[in-house]
C-alpha cells in the first residue's frame, strides 16, 4: 500500500473515529459532575478500615492489589524480553569503547551530591507512598535514575555492582515474587489471596496499613531493579557519545 | 459555555496538553523529539497536579524525567552510534 | 474450592521470578524441570477447578473485599466451566510447549521458560477475571510476554518485523480498550462486569455505551486477529519459534475472543440483548474473516504463514459461532477452541519437526523431502482433517454446534461461507502435506509468491521427543468430537455463560446456585445436514487441494478463466497484507471507525 | 456544562494515531505510542474530577471531605507503568531492526508479506 492509498484511507477513519468519541463525550457527565459510586465509596471505605491515609495507595496495594500485582510482571515480562531482545546486540559489542568522562571534580562533586539527593527522595517516596503522596513505583524510577547517574558522572566500578546482573536478577526475584509469596501467604492462612492481614497500626503513620507497606516495599524493589537492568540493558558496555570531548575522537 | 466550570488554571493545562500533543508528533527528529516530549511530559504532570492527582503526577514526573528520555535517548545514541562506525567501516 | 483460581495465576508468575532471579545459579536441567512442574500443576489444577465449576460459580475475591449490599468493592475472579476448561486448555498447550522446547530450543537463552510461564499465569488470568481494568492489566500482561517470544530470535529481520507489527497493533488496541474502560467508568462508576451489565440495565444506552463497547470490543479483536485487525497475525506466527507459534496461534488468539463474548455476555447483553444488531455484526466479520484468511492460507508456500492464516479463518469461524448469540453457537466456539488449540499446536510441533530436519519450512523447497517420515506426515494429515471438520473427528462437533446455533436463528445462510473458509485453509494444509510427505505436484507454483529465507535450526534435536508431543496434541485434539458428554457439557457453560442476571446474583450477591441439571455422558448428535457439509468440505479441500498441486494440468480453458477473474483479486489481497505497520495502524482505525459506525446506525434509534 | 476536557483526550488519541500511521522511524513511532496512551490518562483523570474535590489522601483532612475519584488514579497509575513497558520494548526491538537492516524506518524492514 502506497503512503498516498494509506492517508486516503487514514483520514476518513480519524474522521469517523473522532465523531465517534464526539458521540461518546456527548453522553459523559459533565466535567466535575461525575457522581460514582465506586470511588467515592472508597473514599470513606479505605481510611477507617486500611489505616492508610493516602487512599490511591490503599487502592493500589490493597484493594486493587491483584492488578498492582499484574503491573509488576508487566515491568518484569518487558525487562526479561528486553533482555531477550537486545542479547546479541550486547554479545557483538563486548569489547568495551573506553571514552573520557567528566574528569573536572566541581561537575563530579555536583553529580555526587544529585545522586545522593536523588536517592534520598527516592527512599522518601518509597517509605511515605502510602501516608502522603508517592509509593514504589514513583520511588523506584527516582532511585534508579538516581544511581544511573552515578554510572553517568561517576566512573564504571563505582557503577558495576548496580548494573551486575547477578546481583540484580535474585532482587528482582524478590520484588516481584515477594508480592507473590504475601498474597500467597493470606491463602495458605485460609483467606482470600493478598488479604491484609497485619496490625493496621494507626493512620498517617509509617506503621500503618498492615501489608501495605509491605507490598509497597516489594514493588518499591521489583521497580528500581527493573528500572536499573533496563537502563543497564540500553546503556550496557555501549558509552552514550554524548560527551563533546568524545566528539573528535 | 464551554468553559464555564473549569477553573482557569485547569483550563490552561489542558490547553496546553492539547497543544502539546501534535507538537510531539510532528517533531520527526528522534533527538528533539525526546525533548519536546520531556516538555509534554511536563504539561501532563500540571495536568495532573490541578486535577487533584498527586500520585499520578509524581508518577508522570518520574517516567517522563527519567524513564524515558534515559532510554529514548539511549536508544537514539546506538543508532546513531551505529551509523558512525558504519561510516568509518566504509572509510 | 475458591482458593485455586488466585494459584493458577500465582503459581506461573512465582515461577517464572523465581527461575528469572536464580538463573545464574541453578543448573539448566533443575531449571527445565521447575517451569515444566509448574506448568503442569498449573494444567491439574485448572482440571480440579473445572470439575467444580461445573456445581459451582466459583468466586474469589482478592483481598477479601467481597461486594457490600450488591456493590463490588474488589476484584474477583468468576470462574464456571467454560473459564476453567480454558484454562484447563491453556495449560495444556503450554505444558506441551514447554516439553517440546526442552530440545528444540536447547540453543535459546534461559530466560525463555519464564517469559512462557508470564504468559500462562497472564492468559489464566485473563480467562477468569471478573474486573474490566483487571482484563486489561492481564491483555498487556500477555503482550508484554508474547512480544519479545515472538522476536527474540534476532539473527533475521523476519522475527524483528513480525514482533514489532505485533507489538504496535495491540499495543494501541489496548490503549483504544483503556479508553474504552474510562468511558464506561464514566457511564456506570464501577469496574465490575457483573456490576456494570446491572447499572446499564437500567435507562438507557446511548451512544456513550455504544463507542465505549465499540473500543472494547475492538481492543479484543485485534488481539483475537479478526479481519481488518489481523494482519499482525500472520506476520507474527510466522516468524516465531514453533513452540511458541504453538501458545499464541493455539491459545493465545482465541483468548481474545473468549475475552469479547465474556463482555457481552456479561455487560452488553444488558442494554442491547433485545435485538440483534451486536451479534450480526460480529456474525458478519466472522465470516469475512473465515473466507479471506481461507483464501490466503491458500496462497501460502511458508507453512508457518499457512498456518497462521488457518488460525484467523478458525477464528473467524469462531467469532461467528458468538455472533449468534445462542448457547449451541457458544458451544460451537468452545468445542472449536478445544479442537482448534491442540490441533494447531500440533501442526506448528510438526512444522517445527520440518524446520529441524530440513532448515527450511517452505512447501516448494521441502518438496518430497519428508518421504519416509510416516510418522509425522501422519499427525499432519490426521490433524488437517481435524480442522477441516470431516465428521467426527477433530472440530467438527464444534462446527455442527454453530450450524445447529444458526439453524436455530433462522441463519442458515452462515453456513456454506463458514464451510467454504475451512475447507480452503484445509486444502492449503493437505497441498502443503501432499507436496512434501508424498511429492505429489509441481515443484514451483507462481501463484504462492516468493520464498522467504530460513535460519537453518541446529540439528541436533530429539526427534522422537518432538514426534512424542506432537502426536500427544494431534490425538488429543481429534478425540474432542468423540469424547463421550463433552458436547453437553460445552452446551451447559454456554448456557451459563449467557445467563446474565444468574451471573450477576452470583457474583454480587452470592445467590445460591440452582441445583445442576444431569448431563448425559454421550457422543452429542449433529444434524444431517452438518454430515453432508462436513463431508462436502472435506471433498472440497481434497479437491482444492489437488487443483493446487496439478494446477498446470487443468484445461487450458478453465485456468484462462480462472486467472482472469482471480489475479486482481489475489494482487490486491497480497497487497493489503504488506507487512508494514503504518498500514495496519491505518486498519485498525479503518476498522474500528467502521464497526462503530455501524454499531451506531444499528442501534440508535 | 463543560466537555472540553474530555475533547482534548479524544484530540490526543486522535493525534497520537496519526503519528504512528505515518510515522518514518520506529523511535518516534515508539513516542507517538505514548503520546496515544496518554489520551487515556486524561480522559480518566478527567472522568473522576469532581468541582471543589481534594486529592484523595486524608492526611490532615478531615475523613469525609469532598475528594475526587481515587479509582482512576489508581488506574492510570498502572496505565503509566504499562506505557513504560511498552516504550522499552518497542525500542528494544527497533535497535534490533537497526542492527539487522540498517533502517529505523517501519516501511523499510519489511521482510515478509503478502
Amino acid at each position: 500500500m502506497s503512503r498516498r492509498v494509506r492517508l486516503l484511507l487514514l483520514g476518513p477513519a480519524l474522521l469517523g473515529l473522532g465523531s465517534l468519541f464526539a458521540w461518546a463525550i456527548a453522553g459523559l457527565p459533565a466535567f466535575g459532575d461525575y457522581r460514582g459510586p465506586y470511588g467515592f465509596v472508597l473514599n470513606r471505605l479505605v481510611v477507617p478500615l486500611r489505616h492508610t491515609t493516602n487512599v490511591v495507595m490503599g487502592v493500589n496495594f490493597d484493594v486493587r492489589g491483584i492488578d498492582t500485582m499484574g503491573e509488576e510482571f508487566i515491568l518484569y515480562a518487558s525487562v526479561v524480553g528486553v533482555t531477550l531482545l537486545l542479547r546479541d546486540e550486547t554479545r557483538s559489542r563486548q569489547v568495551e569503547r573506553r571514552t573520557r568522562r567528566f574528569r573536572s571534580d566541581t561537575v563530579r562533586l555536583v553529580g555526587v551530591g544529585m545522586v545522593g539527593a536523588g536517592l534520598l527522595i527516592g527512599l522518601w517516596l518509597m517509605a511515605f507512598g502510602y501516608v502522603s503522596p508517592g509509593g514504589g513505583f514513583q520511588g523506584g524510577v527516582v532511585a534508579a535514575g538516581a544511581i544511573v547517574l552515578l554510572y553517568l558522572v561517576g566512573n564504571h566500578r563505582d557503577y558495576r555492582p548496580f548494573r551486575s546482573e547477578r546481583v540484580l536478577d535474585p532482587l528482582e526475584a524478590v520484588g516481584t515474587g515477594g508480592y507473590v509469596v504475601v498474597g500467597l501467604a493470606a491463602l495458605v492462612s485460609g483467606a482470600a489471596f493478598l488479604t491484609n492481614l497485619f496490625g493496621l497500626g494507626t493512620p498517617g503513620l509509617l506503621r500503618s496499613g498492615g501489608s501495605i507497606p509491605v507490598l509497597n516495599w516489594a514493588s518499591a524493589i521489583a521497580v528500581t531493579v527493573a528500572m536499573l537492568l533496563l537502563f543497564a540493558e540500553f546503556l550496557e558496555t555501549y558509552v552514550v557519545p554524548l560527551e563533546p570531548e568524545d566528539a573528535d575522537s | 459555555m464551554l468553559l464555564a466550570t473549569l477553573v482557569p488554571l485547569q483550563a490552561v493545562a489542558f490547553a496546553l496538553v492539547a497543544l502539546g500533543a501534535p507538537v510531539v508528533v510532528l517533531t520527526r527528529d528522534p533527538l528533539r523529539q525526546a525533548l519536546v516530549n520531556g516538555i509534554y511530559g511536563v504539561s501532563l504532570v500540571c495536568l495532573f497536579v490541578v486535577l487533584e492527582a498527586p500520585d499520578p503526577a509524581l508518577s508522570m514526573l518520574a517516567v517522563s524525567g527519567i524513564g524515558y528520555p534515559l532510554v529514548i535517548l539511549a536508544a537514539v545514541a546506538r543508532v546513531r552510534g551505529h551509523e558512525r562506525s558504519k561510516d568509518e567501516e566504509k572509510r | 474450592m475458591s482458593w485455586i483460581p488466585p494459584l493458577l495465576v500465582a503459581i506461573p508468575l512465582l515461577t517464572s521470578a523465581v527461575t528469572a532471579g536464580l538463573d545464574h545459579v541453578t543448573p539448566r536441567p533443575v531449571q527445565h524441570a521447575v517451569v515444566i512442574a509448574a506448568s503442569a500443576a498449573t494444567t491439574s489444577l485448572a482440571f480440579v477447578l473445572l470439575r467444580h465449576a461445573e456445581s459451582h460459580e466459583v468466586v474469589h475475591w482478592f483481598g477479601g473485599w467481597a461486594p457490600r449490599r450488591g456493590l463490588a468493592l474488589g476484584i474477583d475472579f468468576a470462574v464456571g466451566p467454560l473459564a476453567a476448561g480454558m484454562c484447563a486448555v491453556i495449560g495444556l498447550v503450554v505444558t506441551l510447549a514447554l516439553i517440546y522446547s526442552l530440545t528444540f530450543m536447547r540453543a535459546s537463552p534461559r530466560l525463555f521458560d519464564a517469559l512462557m510461564l508470564v504468559a500462562l499465569g497472564a492468559m489464566c488470568g485473563f480467562a477468569m477475571s471478573g474486573d474490566l481494568f483487571n482484563l486489561f492489566v492481564w491483555l498487556e500482561l500477555m503482550g508484554a510476554a508474547a512480544y519479545a517470544l515472538t522476536g527474540f530470535q534476532v539473527e533475521r529481520l523476519g522475527p524483528v518485523q513480525g514482533a514489532v507489527n505485533f507489538a504496535i497493533t495491540n499495543s494501541l488496541g489496548g490503549y483504544l480498550f483503556a479508553i474504552g474502560i474510562a468511558l464506561i467508568y464514566a457511564r456506570t462508576g464501577s469496574l465490575n462486569l457483573a456490576q456494570i451489565g446491572n447499572t446499564l440495565s437500567h435507562g438507557p444506552a446511548g451512544g456513550l455505551v455504544i463507542v465505549a463497547m465499540t473500543l472494547l470490543l475492538c481492543g479484543f479483536l485485534i488481539k483475537g486477529a479478526v479481519v481488518p485487525f489481523h494482519l499482525w497475525a500472520a506476520d507474527a506466527y510466522a516468524v516465531a519459534p514453533a513452540p511458541v507459534c504453538a501458545v499464541l496461534g493455539g491459545v493465545m488468539t482465541d483468548i481474545g475472543l473468549i475475552g469479547g463474548a465474556r463482555l457481552y455476555w456479561t455487560v452488553f447483553d444488558a442494554p442491547f440483548g433485545q435485538g440483534h444488531a451486536v451479534g450480526d455484526v460480529l456474525l458478519w466479520l466472522g465470516m469475512v474473516t473465515a473466507v479471506l484468511a481461507g483464501t490466503m492460507a491458500f496462497l501460502q508456500r511458508h507453512l508457518k504463514r499457512m498456518l497462521a492464516y488457518s488460525v484467523v479463518c478458525h477464528i473467524g469461524i469462531m467469532l461467528a459461532g458468538i455472533g449468534l448469540l445462542n448457547s449451541a453457537g457458544l458451544a460451537g466456539a468452545e468445542l472449536m477452541f478445544l479442537g482448534h488449540a491442540l490441533l494447531t499446536a500440533g501442526l506448528f510441533f510438526v512444522a517445527g519437526i520440518l524446520h529441524a530436519d530440513h532448515g527450511v519450512v517452505d512447501e516448494l523447497h521441502l518438496r518430497g523431502r519428508g518421504r519416509g517420515c510416516w510418522a509425522t506426515a501422519a499427525v499432519w494429515f490426521a490433524a488437517t482433517f481435524g480442522l477441516v471438520g470431516t465428521p467426527y473427528v477433530g472440530i467438527y462437533l464444534g462446527h455442527g454446534s454453530i450450524d445447529d446455533g444458526a439453524s436455530e436463528l433462522g441463519r442458515g445462510w452462515v453456513l456454506p461461507l463458514l464451510w467454504l473458509g475451512s475447507a480452503l485453509a484445509g486444502g492449503a494444509l493437505l497441498r502443503a502435506g501432499a507436496r512434501i510427505f508424498l511429492g505429489w505436484g509441481d515443484s514451483d507454483d507462481s501463484l504462492l509468491g516468493k520464498a522467504m529465507e530460513e535460519d537453518p535450526l541446529e540439528r541436533d534435536v530429539q526427534r522422537p521427543l518432538l514426534v512424542a508431543v506432537a502426536v500427544t496434541a494431534v490425538v488429543l485434539g481429534l478425540a474432542v468430537s468423540v469424547v463421550p458428554g463433552l458436547g453437553q457439557r460445552a452446551e451447559y457453560a454456554a448456557v451459563r455463560f449467557e445467563d446474565r442476571s444468574g451471573y450477576a446474583a452470583r457474583v454480587l450477591r452470592d445467590h445460591p446456585f440452582a441445583a445442576t441439571p444431569r448431563l448425559p455422558v454421550a457422543i452429542r448428535h449433529t444434524s444431517l445436514e452438518s454430515l453432508l457439509y462436513g463431508a462436502s468440505a472435506t471433498i472440497l479441500a481434497l479437491g482444492l487441494a489437488l487443483a493446487g498441486l496439478y494446477r498446470r494440468r487443468l484445461p487450458r480453458a478453465v485456468s484462462v478463466v480462472a486467472r482472469r477473474a482471480l489475479a486482481a483479486p489475489i494482487h490486491l489481497l497480497r497487497e493489503v497484507h504488506s507487512g508494514v505497520v503504518g498500514d495496519y495502524v491505518t486498519w485498525v482505525a479503518v476498522g474500528t471507525a467502521f464497526v462503530g459506525g455501524t454499531f451506531a446506525l444499528l442501534l440508535h434509534g | 456544562m463543560s466537555y472540553l476536557p474530555y475533547a482534548v483526550a479524544a484530540w490526543i488519541c486522535l493525534v497520537g494515531i496519526a503519528g504512528i500511521a505515518t510515522s518514518k522511524n520506529l523511535i518516534h513511532l515508539a513516542i507517538c505510542l505514548t503520546v496515544t496512551q496518554s489520551s487515556s490518562y486524561v480522559l480518566l483523570l478527567s472522568v473522576g474530577y469532581v468541582r471543589h474535590g481534594k486529592a484523595p489522601i486524608f492526611l490532615g483532612t478531615k475523613l469525609g471531605t469532598t475528594a475526587v475519584d481515587p479509582v482512576v488514579q489508581a488506574l492510570t497509575l498502572t496505565d503509566i507503568v504499562v506505557s513504560v513497558a511498552v516504550i522499552a520494548l518497542i525500542l528494544a526491538l527497533a535497535l534490533d531492526a537497526h542492527r539487522l537492516s540498517g533502517t529505523v524506518d517501519p516501511d523499510h524492514i519489511v521482510d515478509i508479506s503478502g
